[in-house]
């Protein structure tokens, strides 16, 4: 079906808005998006050739070449790395090494379903808690006859998973959006602030910068235009948690964000969602019609005066849109970088306007706040730790899953509460609090607290509460190159340090496991990460030396039998299968 | 020209001509007081054989203008074989087996080497083609084998050189050395050996005329390949290939050798056939011009 | 920072307090105060971006930032040199200079790389580099540009060229590509510059830091020497100003800087009326564009074809029937005669008199100095004329230029459609009313070598017609490329797609400078609708397609047969119509058949006794009429190419430029040299022409079989007449 | 060894393409030989040429211009004059009549004044055709005419339509018109051949006594002599038959025992003025005596031939003087065929009996004793041709050029008197022939 040959009501200015939709339309009729089309999109809006181009040139979802008959994606990061997912991958190469002009095996981001680990995509199907036989059968149903149907269905409210959400004030559906309904009809935007102050709330994406100072920054920020933005991008490995709050909560989402918006006075409101997340696509999309058809969307709602309209914007992928100012970009349309701060989002965000972006679980938690009262938030977290999380752990443990803990709880209680533990006869050596970004922690910290604070001060973090546990099966080395691997994928190129440094870490760290060391690595390290750290232009690219850092700072045993010895406990290193 | 099944018609034709001039000829040479050139029949061989030896000649002739369409180039060539053959039956008949005078007699002979000699030259170019396509294969054209011996030289220098080059120790630096080292040992006195061979044995027979060139050692094919399969023994395998292509080289100018042999033969005939002709063809318009103007 | 509105404001840099109005970044404000921070992303006259982060400065927040971007604040404390800061500096430098190539082109040519010199003066030398170099190179360097060199392994993502482009030039070209360590910049949708909607205004070479982006000097060129020795040519090249050439519409928009650095690549030449400017068949590497006065182009007549006069059975009357020169090639059995040959230049040259005129504004010898082929046509003053004479790059520049695009396709248009449009055979039936429709409808698009205009699978929505260049049909098949066709100028493709309304059913690709007419769809289907008799005739083309195609496929299986087959289909004989085999047990080698040959082609040869050997026969050098015409890829002028019959022949155009000759894999096709006639006969020197087996297509047999004495020489249909010796007759066996 | 590799285009990048203009040095040979060779033939013919004309001779010349041999150009007279050395060409292909002239100062009239074309010399002369006499002209060129005679004026004295001596040809002239008493008064004489050709005959009587007897041939009074006694063998003529030597030994003419001498056979007088010296001398004055020898000497002997007046009115009377004796004198043709010739000694081998066959019979001086053509034609029977060489024995010659001549270049040998000689009585028979 092609696209129509003139955009209209194109806004002054926006021309890339939905540029995406019109490069997804092109892929889903053609398989792919080539050079004529993108040059009949970029006729169609108005813009240059190369505008379109070096967007869908960015984003790995959009294909410029024509797609191969199955294309097996293998996610290789610290949750499926610990799961077995090299080996997979490993024997996958090999099976179809002699069929590849019909089928490719290559890497893909983590993709959000951690807890199912490891995960492959075919054809863009995910198959989750897979293995080599599955997949193999899979990709043989897939080279004999295509598939067509989507996605399965699993469960789609907490009812049904027969789980009970401490967090949801409310009881039943029909009372949903009470509390959006009655700041509407009182307007008390500033009693709504102090109880978010009140109820501490951070941000969960990972900063845990206090909520109510980015709303009222962006409510004082001048300026009649004005953006609410759910950061629900959520890609980093091992992180899940949004996922469920997606699927199992999709109104306190929305409630947060009609709330936020309402306060801080924006007329529109971007649900920023990962294009891997389809059910939960599909579940915010139920939602936002059902939220349309009750009125709560739209021009003047309730007789309020008050207009605002909700988008659930499907991100074209990758890590870097998690990045706020990246994040923005991709709304307008444009690559994924990072912008230079100053200014601030809450300053000039979307389309240069003041905007309000927010983790998935901070809108929620902002509506148990403004439900339960900023005191019972407060007060549920457990050692002085305010607050509840959603916390998902994966890694080697029995039960991964994501699970809504009070703060406080300690990571012990975590991985062998809630979890399950790991698993017979293993040993815990090592889990990183929140994905890669936090860089590792030895087994001897799990009795940390999740407190941001007191993890912060170990030189981790909170973050977005993603716990994946190593056990003694796995190199803390490896892992480090797992994660630094993530970073150079997923790295948009920018900056010089970040696009240049992140593979010389990378290479740096290859060597390291193959057993080359030169005299100079260490400071060659020290140099790299001070370069990432100091110079990179957003958190990616600072954030990269992390978990090679805190290995070497955890882990000096450990590194000091690799570099010298060249001894690898776990027997990762050195065997040439990393 | 092969005598085939297609020369059928010419030959019964050419039968059936001599046949019947004989019919002719032998009652009048009976009866005749003085058979010969002056009587009528005998004038009339005469003006026979006259035409034929013209209208053989003038194959010479259309072979210059191959493209006018005056019939196909094979209908002449087999035209000339069998009306030039005939044409010595008629100059018998025509002089009745006498010469009589100095310019008669040479022209009885002339004929008779000229067919002769036509003769012989159909017999090689009957035999000889597929001789020369059995036995040099690398055949090339005649009048270009100078150039292409030249050539040869040119391509088996390069081999020689390659040879050299391949096992010569290693220069320069870097990892291809270490490997070259690896694998092959010094080879020095060898190489030196074989360029000595190949200038002293292969590259002069390659330049040298073909007289010459039988008389060297190269040109004995066996003994050639015991030599470059002494060679070989000498050098690892790799240096094989430049080896065997010099071999193969000296093996084309062999047989483009052989060809110059094979070919002087097939056209050399005519060395005597065509001048012959020709002197023939001239003292026969002037005997005959002579003889009708006197 | 609306908050502070405005006002001078007071900030320490380094020590030293400076006052700068608000909104100053800080890079700037240290500028003002005399401190000059290293920086690579950065110009004056461009917007910051912060990408190299080289100038990043201590300003006191968590993380160093770039101080080309960040906004001065009043009490601010920056610090722009300290230790820590230098060594993330040199870091930076190191990580740099560890992908790219040093010295650099631009350091190579004139030693101004700034990456280069400003790592080297903060003592970062390349080769203490540290880091792993990058293993594959993002992407090749692209030569395709003819006056600008992408060495992308040089390129350090500053963006300086993309604001260049986009916001100084505002051409709109140049972007980034890709992301993470392949991101790179990209022209369009990452076309080779080329091929790109680039300009060639040399923004981006000018702006480039780096040896990425460098301006291709056409080595040991310059139009002021060669004017000398070159006794063609003694008129005297006058320079010209750059700001002459900027006053000239078709250089609008063109850096100044570039047009100064290609100094010597754009002349001025005055020439006398009757003068000539360029020869047919001449090599070149310029173009002209005339400023002033009126010019003859024409091509000497075509060269003398013979036909048999008189040609009768019977002895005495052959010998009556003699060879005569025809003054213009009539080929019996073919539909149409050409009616116009196609030159080097916006006009089409009638094919019995060939001779035209342009006029100032007019562009020619294009071809020549882009693919270096010989002159297609002699060029005469017919005024006394004022010429510019440029080489390639420059000539870029011009033909890139987008009004006078506008104008050369508009004397497209104008001139030339009409004439195109109806040389092909089927369309020489559209009326001229319509032919003025589609003037305004139709579109005139370049490719680039390699460049693939449509492609197998994708929805037909147009048709093409080839202007200028090559176009190489190919069709996947059993995963590989197999070639179906190769179309010269003059020929057209997409019929299928269109006529059937299916996908596109093969690949075309440029194989050099193509240009194309682009008919789109629904004008295409007016057209058949219009003229319903083009539709049974493109209809009748079509299944031939589709015939000869599935022909390839079933010979393409059968590549693979079995050993006695080997050496036949080794050769490539079954691809041949027509070989001409000699018989080695009847030949004599007595050449007359070469003689023959020489005889009746103007005194050269097109066959030589020489090749390899197929069973007793000899597979002499001459034309066999392959199957998959290789020469005919990429003929310049586009003279070479098939009869209906499929004999291949060279029309008389040929320049000469041998590339078919290269093409042939069997060398059939010889260059030669010949004496000037026609228009262009006086003149001195000689023209060269690539001649090959024509049959002898004007008479009844080819010379050398009719010459041949011995019943050696026979022309022959490979497969059939190996039938009995291949045990198959792979003909028969196609079918 | 497929190490080097052999496609059809290095093979065919290797040569000149040209190469076929510069020539097979084969080629080259062959054409230089071709071309020594036609040199050699032309030098050849050339030098030979000078040397001797032989080469190009067309066939051996005649005896006659045998002289000539290596001269071509004293009758091919040179194109240009001086470039007479210069073979062939040279000089011209006919002979002009004046080539001929210059030698054959003097050759006699043609028949012009009848002919109607004058052909040159060549025309019937045809050299180059051996040692033949050059005389023997074909017969072509006399039938040309002959075979249907037209003369330019008058009607033609002779036959019309002769188109060879066998056929055409009429009998011989005197054959055809001779009449009797043309014969008779023609010779005058009377003789008995066949009495004379008896055995045994009685023979000379010397002094009375017989020598015994004879038989006389043909020959032995018929010899091939001219009038004055030469060898007539060139004109092949029989010489008349004459007294003193051929009849006196036998046929004396005593006239008186006492004078031994004979009476002079010349004139009647001049023997009447020697029988009366002698006589009177021996018998003077004893006029019976003379009477007696008067008688019988004009009345016995010279009438025995002769016929004398007076003497035949009184046969017997011998005692009756004749007052003067007049003796008719005898005529012989010294030639028989007048514009043919006939040579005796050519025909000498022949018995003279086979062609003169009725001379054995012939009983009166009358008889022409000629034989007539069937008698020629029995050897010249046409078998023959002029210049053909002799097939067969038995079949002689029959050209024209035989017995006739063109030219009538040599005179013929009629008697005509000289000086101190006597007159010859040898005639043309034509003479006596009537005239048309």
């Amino acid at each position: 079906m092609p696209l129509p040959e003139v955009l209209v009501n194109i806004e002054p200015g926006r021309n890339k808005l939905g540029v995406f939709e019109d490069l997804r339309h092109v892929q889903e009729n053609i398989g792919y998006v080539p050079t004529r089309e993108i040059e009949r999109i970029a006729t169609r809006r108005g813009v240059a050739v190369k505008d379109v181009h070096t967007v869908a040139s960015f984003y790995p979802h959009f294909r410029l070449k024509p797609p191969i008959r199955v294309d097996v994606r293998v996610c290789d990061d610290m949750t499926c790395h610990l799961r077995g997912a090299h080996q997979l991958q490993r024997a996958l190469a090999r099976q179809y090494a002699s069929a590849s002009e019909h089928v490719q095996v290559r890497d893909i981001s983590c993709v959000g379903r951690c807890d199912h680990a490891p995960v492959v995509s075919i054809n863009e199907h995910y198959h989750e808690d897979t293995n080599f036989r599955q997949i193999v059968t899979e990709i043989d149903k897939e080279l004999v006859a295509p598939r067509v149907e989507g996605h399965s269905h699993p469960p789609r409210s907490p009812e049904e998973r027969g789980i009970a959400i401490q967090c949801d004030p409310y009881s039943s559906p029909t009372d949903h959006y009470s509390i959006y309904r009655s700041l509407l009809a009182n307007k008390n935007f500033d009693e709504a602030l102090a109880e978010l102050k009140g109820g501490e709330l951070r941000g969960m994406g990972g900063a845990g910068f206090p909520t109510f100072i980015k709303w009222e920054g962006a409510r004082k920020s001048p300026g009649d235009e004005k953006f609410v933005v759910c950061n629900a991008d959520e890609s980093e490995p091992g992180t899940i948690k949004d996922r469920f709050i997606l699927q199992y909560l999709p109104h306190m989402v929305f409630e947060g964000m009609m709330i936020a918006g309402a306060i801080v006075g924006a007329q529109k409101g971007y649900l920023y969602i990962r294009h891997e997340y389809e059910l939960q696509t599909e579940v915010l999309n139920e939602e936002l019609a059902h939220l349309r058809e009750i009125g709560l969307v739209g021009n003047n709602i309730l007789g309020s005066g008050i207009n605002f309209d909700l988008e659930v914007f499907v991100s074209p992928g990758g890590y870097i849109c998690g990045e706020e100012t990246a994040l923005m970009e991709a709304i307008q349309g444009n690559r994924s970088e990072p912008r230079n701060k100053p200014p601030r989002t809450v300053n000039s965000g979307v389309w240069g306007k003041p905007t309000a972006l927010n983790n998935v679980e901070t809108f929620c938690h902002a509506i148990t706040i403004l439900g339960r009262g900023g005191e019972w938030y407060h007060n549920i977290g457990r050692n002085g730790s305010p607050g509840i999380k959603f916390v998902g752990v994966t890694g080697n443990v029995r039960n991964p899953g994501i699970f809504e803990v009070p703060m406080g709880t300690t990571y012990r209680e975590l991985v062998f509460d809630y979890a399950g533990g790991p698993f017979e006869g293993r040993e815990i050596i090592g889990f990183a609090p929140s994905g890669p970004s936090s860089g590792y922690l030895p087994a001897s910290l799990l009795d940390t607290p999740l407190d941001w604070d007191k993890v912060k001060a170990l030189g981790s973090m909170l973050g977005s509460g993603a716990v994946v546990v190593c056990d003694d099966t796995s190199c803390m080395l490896d892992m480090a190159l797992v994660a630094s691997r993530f970073y150079r994928n997923e790295s948009c190129g920018k900056c010089s340090p970040c696009r240049i440094g992140t593979q010389k870490l990378v290479d740096l760290l290859e060597n390291w496991t193959l057993g080359i060391n030169n005299p100079g690595d260490n400071k060659l390290l020290k140099d790299l990460s001070n370069v990432l750290r100091a110079a990179s232009l957003c958190g990616l690219g600072q954030i990269a030396p992390a978990p090679i850092q805190s290995v070497i700072k955890h882990f000096p045993e450990l590194m000091k039998r690799h570099i010298e010895d060249h001894v690898c406990s776990a027997g990762i290193c050195f065997a040439g299968s990393v | 020209m092969r005598i085939d099944q297609t020369h059928k018609p010419w030959l019964y034709f050419t039968l059936a001509a001599i046949a019947l001039s004989a019919i002719v000829f032998i009652p009048y040479a009976r009866t005749a007081t003085q058979p010969g050139g002056g009587t009528p029949i005998g004038l009339t061989f005469g003006v026979l054989a006259l035409a034929l030896m013209v209208f053989a000649a003038l194959l010479s002739v259309r072979k210059r203008f191959p493209v006018i369409r005056i019939g196909r180039s094979r209908l002449w060539l087999k035209a000339h074989l069998w009306l030039g053959f005939l044409a010595l039956p008629m100059v018998l008949f025509h002089a009745a087996f006498h010469a009589r005078g100095l310019l008669a007699a040479i022209l009885m002979v002339l004929t008779i080497i000229v067919v002769a000699s036509g003769v012989y030259g159909a017999y090689l170019q009957h035999t000889l083609p597929s001789k020369m396509f059995r036995q040099v294969p690398y055949e090339t054209i005649y009048d270009q084998i100078p150039v292409i011996r030249a050539q040869l030289v040119t391509e088996a220098q390069q081999q020689a050189f390659n040879v050299a080059e391949m096992l010569a120790p290693a220069r320069g630096a870097g990892a291809t050395v270490v490997l070259t080292m690896l694998t092959v040992p010094e080879l020095g006195a060898e190489v030196a050996a074989f360029g000595l061979f190949f200038d002293s044995e292969v590259l002069p027979y390659l330049q040298a005329e073909r007289p010459l060139a039988t008389r060297m050692a190269m040109y004995d094919r066996t003994r050639a390949a015991e030599e470059f399969d002494n060679y070989r023994k000498l050098f690892p395998q790799k240096a094989w290939e430049p080896i065997t292509a010099i071999q193969d080289i000296a093996e084309e100018k062999r047989q483009l050798d052989h060809q110059l042999r094979l070919h002087h033969f097939l056209h050399g005939w005519l060395l005597m056939h065509l001048p012959l002709s020709a002197a023939l063809l001239l003292l026969g318009f002037i005997h005959a011009f002579v003889a009708l103007r006197y | 920072m609306a908050h502070h509105d405005s006002g001078p404001m007071t900030l320490t840099v380094d020590d030293v307090e400076v006052t700068v109005p608000h909104g100053t970044t800080v890079f700037d404000a240290a500028r003002l105060a005399g401190i000059t921070i290293p920086v690579l992303c950065h110009q004056q006259n461009q917007t910051p971006v912060g990408v190299c982060r080289i100038c990043v400065c201590d300003v006191g927040e968590r993380a160093l930032q770039a101080s080309c971007v960040f906004k001065a604040e009043p009490g601010m404390v920056v610090k722009t040199n300290t230790e820590p800061i230098q060594a993330v500096r040199n870091t930076l430098y190191e990580l740099m200079l560890s992908d790219h190539p040093s010295p650099c082109i631009r350091q190579q040519q004139s030693h101004d790389c700034e990456l280069e010199t400003q790592a080297a003066a903060a003592g970062v030398l390349p080769a203490a580099n540290r880091f792993k170099q990058r293993a594959v190179p993002v992407m090749q360097a692209d030569d395709s540009s003819v006056a600008i060199h992408v060495d992308y392994s040089a390129c350090i993502l500053c963006d300086r060229c993309i604001r260049g482009c986009s916001e100084i030039r505002h051409n709109n070209v140049i972007a980034r590509q890709g992301k993470g360590y392949f991101a790179a910049i990209a022209f369009d949708s990452n076309e080779p510059m080329g091929n790109s909607s680039c300009v060639s205004c040399g923004e981006c070479m000018v702006s480039c830091p780096t040896g990425a982006l460098t301006n291709k000097k056409i080595v040991g060129q310059s139009l002021f020497e060669d004017s000398d020795g070159d006794p063609t040519t003694h008129n005297k090249a006058y320079p010209v100003e750059t700001e002459e050439l900027l006053a000239l519409p078709v250089f609008k928009g063109v850096s100044g800087t570039f047009l100064e650095l290609n100094a010597g690549a754009v002349v001025k030449r005055m020439y006398k009326a009757g003068e000539v400017v360029v020869r047919e068949g001449d090599n070149g590497s310029t173009a002209f564009y005339i400023l002033e006065g009126d010019v003859d182009i024409l091509i000497g007549g075509p060269r003398a074809h013979v036909t048999t006069e008189n040609e009768q059975d019977g002895f005495f009357k052959k010998m009556v029937s003699r060879i005569r020169p025809k003054t213009q090639d009539v080929r019996e059995g073919e539909r149409t005669t050409p009616t116009h040959i196609r030159i080097d230049a916006p006009v089409d040259l009638p094919y019995n008199d060939p001779i035209a005129q342009l006029h100032a504004g007019d562009l020619f010898g294009e071809m020549t100095c882009m693919s270096f082929y010989p002159r297609s046509a002699t060029v005469r003053a017919k005024t006394d004329c004022v010429m510019l004479e440029m080489l390639r790059n420059v000539l870029d520049v011009m033909q890139k230029n987008k009004t006078f695009r506008a104008k050369l396709e508009a004397n497209y248009r104008g001139r030339a459609l009409g004439t195109h449009l109806r040389s092909v055979p089927i369309f020489s039936t559209v009326s001229e009313d319509f032919i003025d429709i589609l003037r305004d409808r139709v579109e005139l698009i370049r490719f680039a070598p390699g460049q693939i205009i449509c492609q197998e699978g994708e929805p037909a929505d147009s048709f093409f017609l080839i202007r200028i260049g090559f176009v190489r049909v190919s069709q996947k098949r059993l995963g590989e490329d197999l070639v179906l066709a190769y179309l010269p100028r003059g020929g057209y493709f997409g019929v299928m797609g269109l006529l059937r309304e299916i996908p596109r059913t093969a690949t075309c690709t440029a194989l050099d400078h193509v240009e194309v007419v682009k008919i789109k769809a629904p004008d295409f289907h007016l057209m058949l609708d219009r003229f319903p008799e083009i539709r049974l005739q493109i209809e009748a083309v079509a299944r031939q397609r589709d015939k000869e195609n599935t022909f390839q496929l079933q010979r393409t299986t059968e590549r693979q047969s079995a050993q006695p087959l080997h050496q036949f289909l080794a050769q490539g004989l079954m691809d041949a119509q027509s070989l001409l085999i000699l018989d080695l047990e009847k030949c004599t080698r007595c050449d007359q058949c070469v003689k023959a040959c020489a005889d009746a082609h103007d005194g050269v040869t097109r066959l030589l006794r020489d090749g390899v050997r197929f069973d007793k026969y000899l597979v002499a050098t001459s034309c066999r009429q392959c199957r998959d015409p290789l020469c005919m890829v990429g003929c310049p002028v586009g003279s070479i190419r098939r009869k209906n019959s499929l004999e291949v022949i060279i029309e008389d155009w040929c320049v000469g430029c041998g590339l078919c000759a290269n093409n042939c894999p069997y060398g059939n096709i010889t260059i030669h040299e010949f004496d000037r006639d026609g228009k262009d006969a006086g003149t001195k020197g000689k023209v060269r022409k690539a001649t090959s087996c024509d049959l002898c297509h004007d008479m009844k047999e080819p010379s050398c079989v009719y010459a041949c004495p011995h019943d050696a020489a026979h022309r022959v249909k490979p497969n059939e007449f190996f039938a009995g010796m291949l045990g198959t007759n792979l003909d028969e066996a196609a079918k | 060894m497929a190490i080097r590799k052999r496609t059809t285009k290095s093979l065919a990048r290797r040569h000149d393409l040209d190469y076929f203009k510069k020539g097979s040095d084969i080629r080259l040979w062959q054409w230089r030989l071709a071309l020594v060779a036609l040199i050699a033939a032309i030098i050849w013919l050339g030098a030979s040429a000078f040397r001797s004309s032989q080469a190009f001779s067309s066939g051996p010349i005649s005896n006659a211009h045998a002289v000539f041999g290596q001269k071509c150009e004293v009758c091919h007279i040179p194109v240009v004059s001086g470039m007479g050395w210069l073979p062939v060409v040279g000089n011209r292909r006919h002979v002009p009549d004046s080539a001929c002239l210059s030698c054959h100062v003097n050759t006699g009239p043609h028949h012009t004044d009848l002919a109607k074309i004058t052909e040159p010399c060549s025309s019937c002369h045809i050299e180059h055709i051996g040692a033949m006499h050059l005389a023997a002209t074909p017969n072509k060129g006399c039938t040309e005419c002959h075979a249907n005679l037209e003369v330019s004026h008058g009607t033609p004295s002779i036959a019309t339509h002769i188109d060879s001596f066998t056929k055409g040809h009429p009998d011989f002239r005197p054959l055809r018109l001779a009449s009797a008493e043309l014969r008779t008064s023609a010779f005058g004489l009377k003789f008995d051949h066949s009495v004379h050709l008896k055995k045994g005959l009685l023979g000379p009587v010397v002094d009375g006594a017989p020598q015994g007897k004879v038989t006389l041939q043909c020959a032995s009074c018929h010899r091939v002599e001219d009038a004055r006694g030469r060898d007539a063998a060139h004109s092949g003529l029989m010489a008349p038959v004459k007294f003193d030597t051929d009849c006196r030994s036998c046929h004396t003419l005593n006239f008186d025992k006492s004078v031994a001498e004979q009476a002079p056979h010349t004139t009647a007088l001049a023997a009447l003025q020697f029988l009366r010296t002698g006589v009177s001398a021996a018998h003077p004055g004893d006029d019976g005596a003379m009477k007696r020898a008067e008688a019988v000497l004009f009345r016995e002997k010279c009438s025995l031939c002769h016929t004398v007046s007076g003497a035949e009115s009184l046969p017997r009377v011998t005692n009756i003087a004749l007052e003067t004796p007049v003796v008719t004198p005898t005529k012989q043709p010294e030639r028989w065929f007048s514009s043919a010739i006939f040579s005796h000694t050519v025909h000498g081998s022949v018995q003279c009996s086979e062609c003169h066959a009725n001379a054995l019979t012939s009983t009166s001086g009358k008889d022409l004793l000629l034989p007539d053509i069937k008698t020629c034609q029995r050897c010249h029977d046409g078998q023959s041709r002029p210049q053909g060489p002799v097939l067969q024995s038995g079949h002689a010659e029959s050209g024209c050029f035989l017995c006739h001549e063109y030219h009538e270049t040599r005179p013929h040998p009629v008697a005509v008197a000289q000086g101190s000689e006597p007159p010859s009585p040898a005639f043309r028979l034509d003479e006596l022939l009537p005239r048309h």
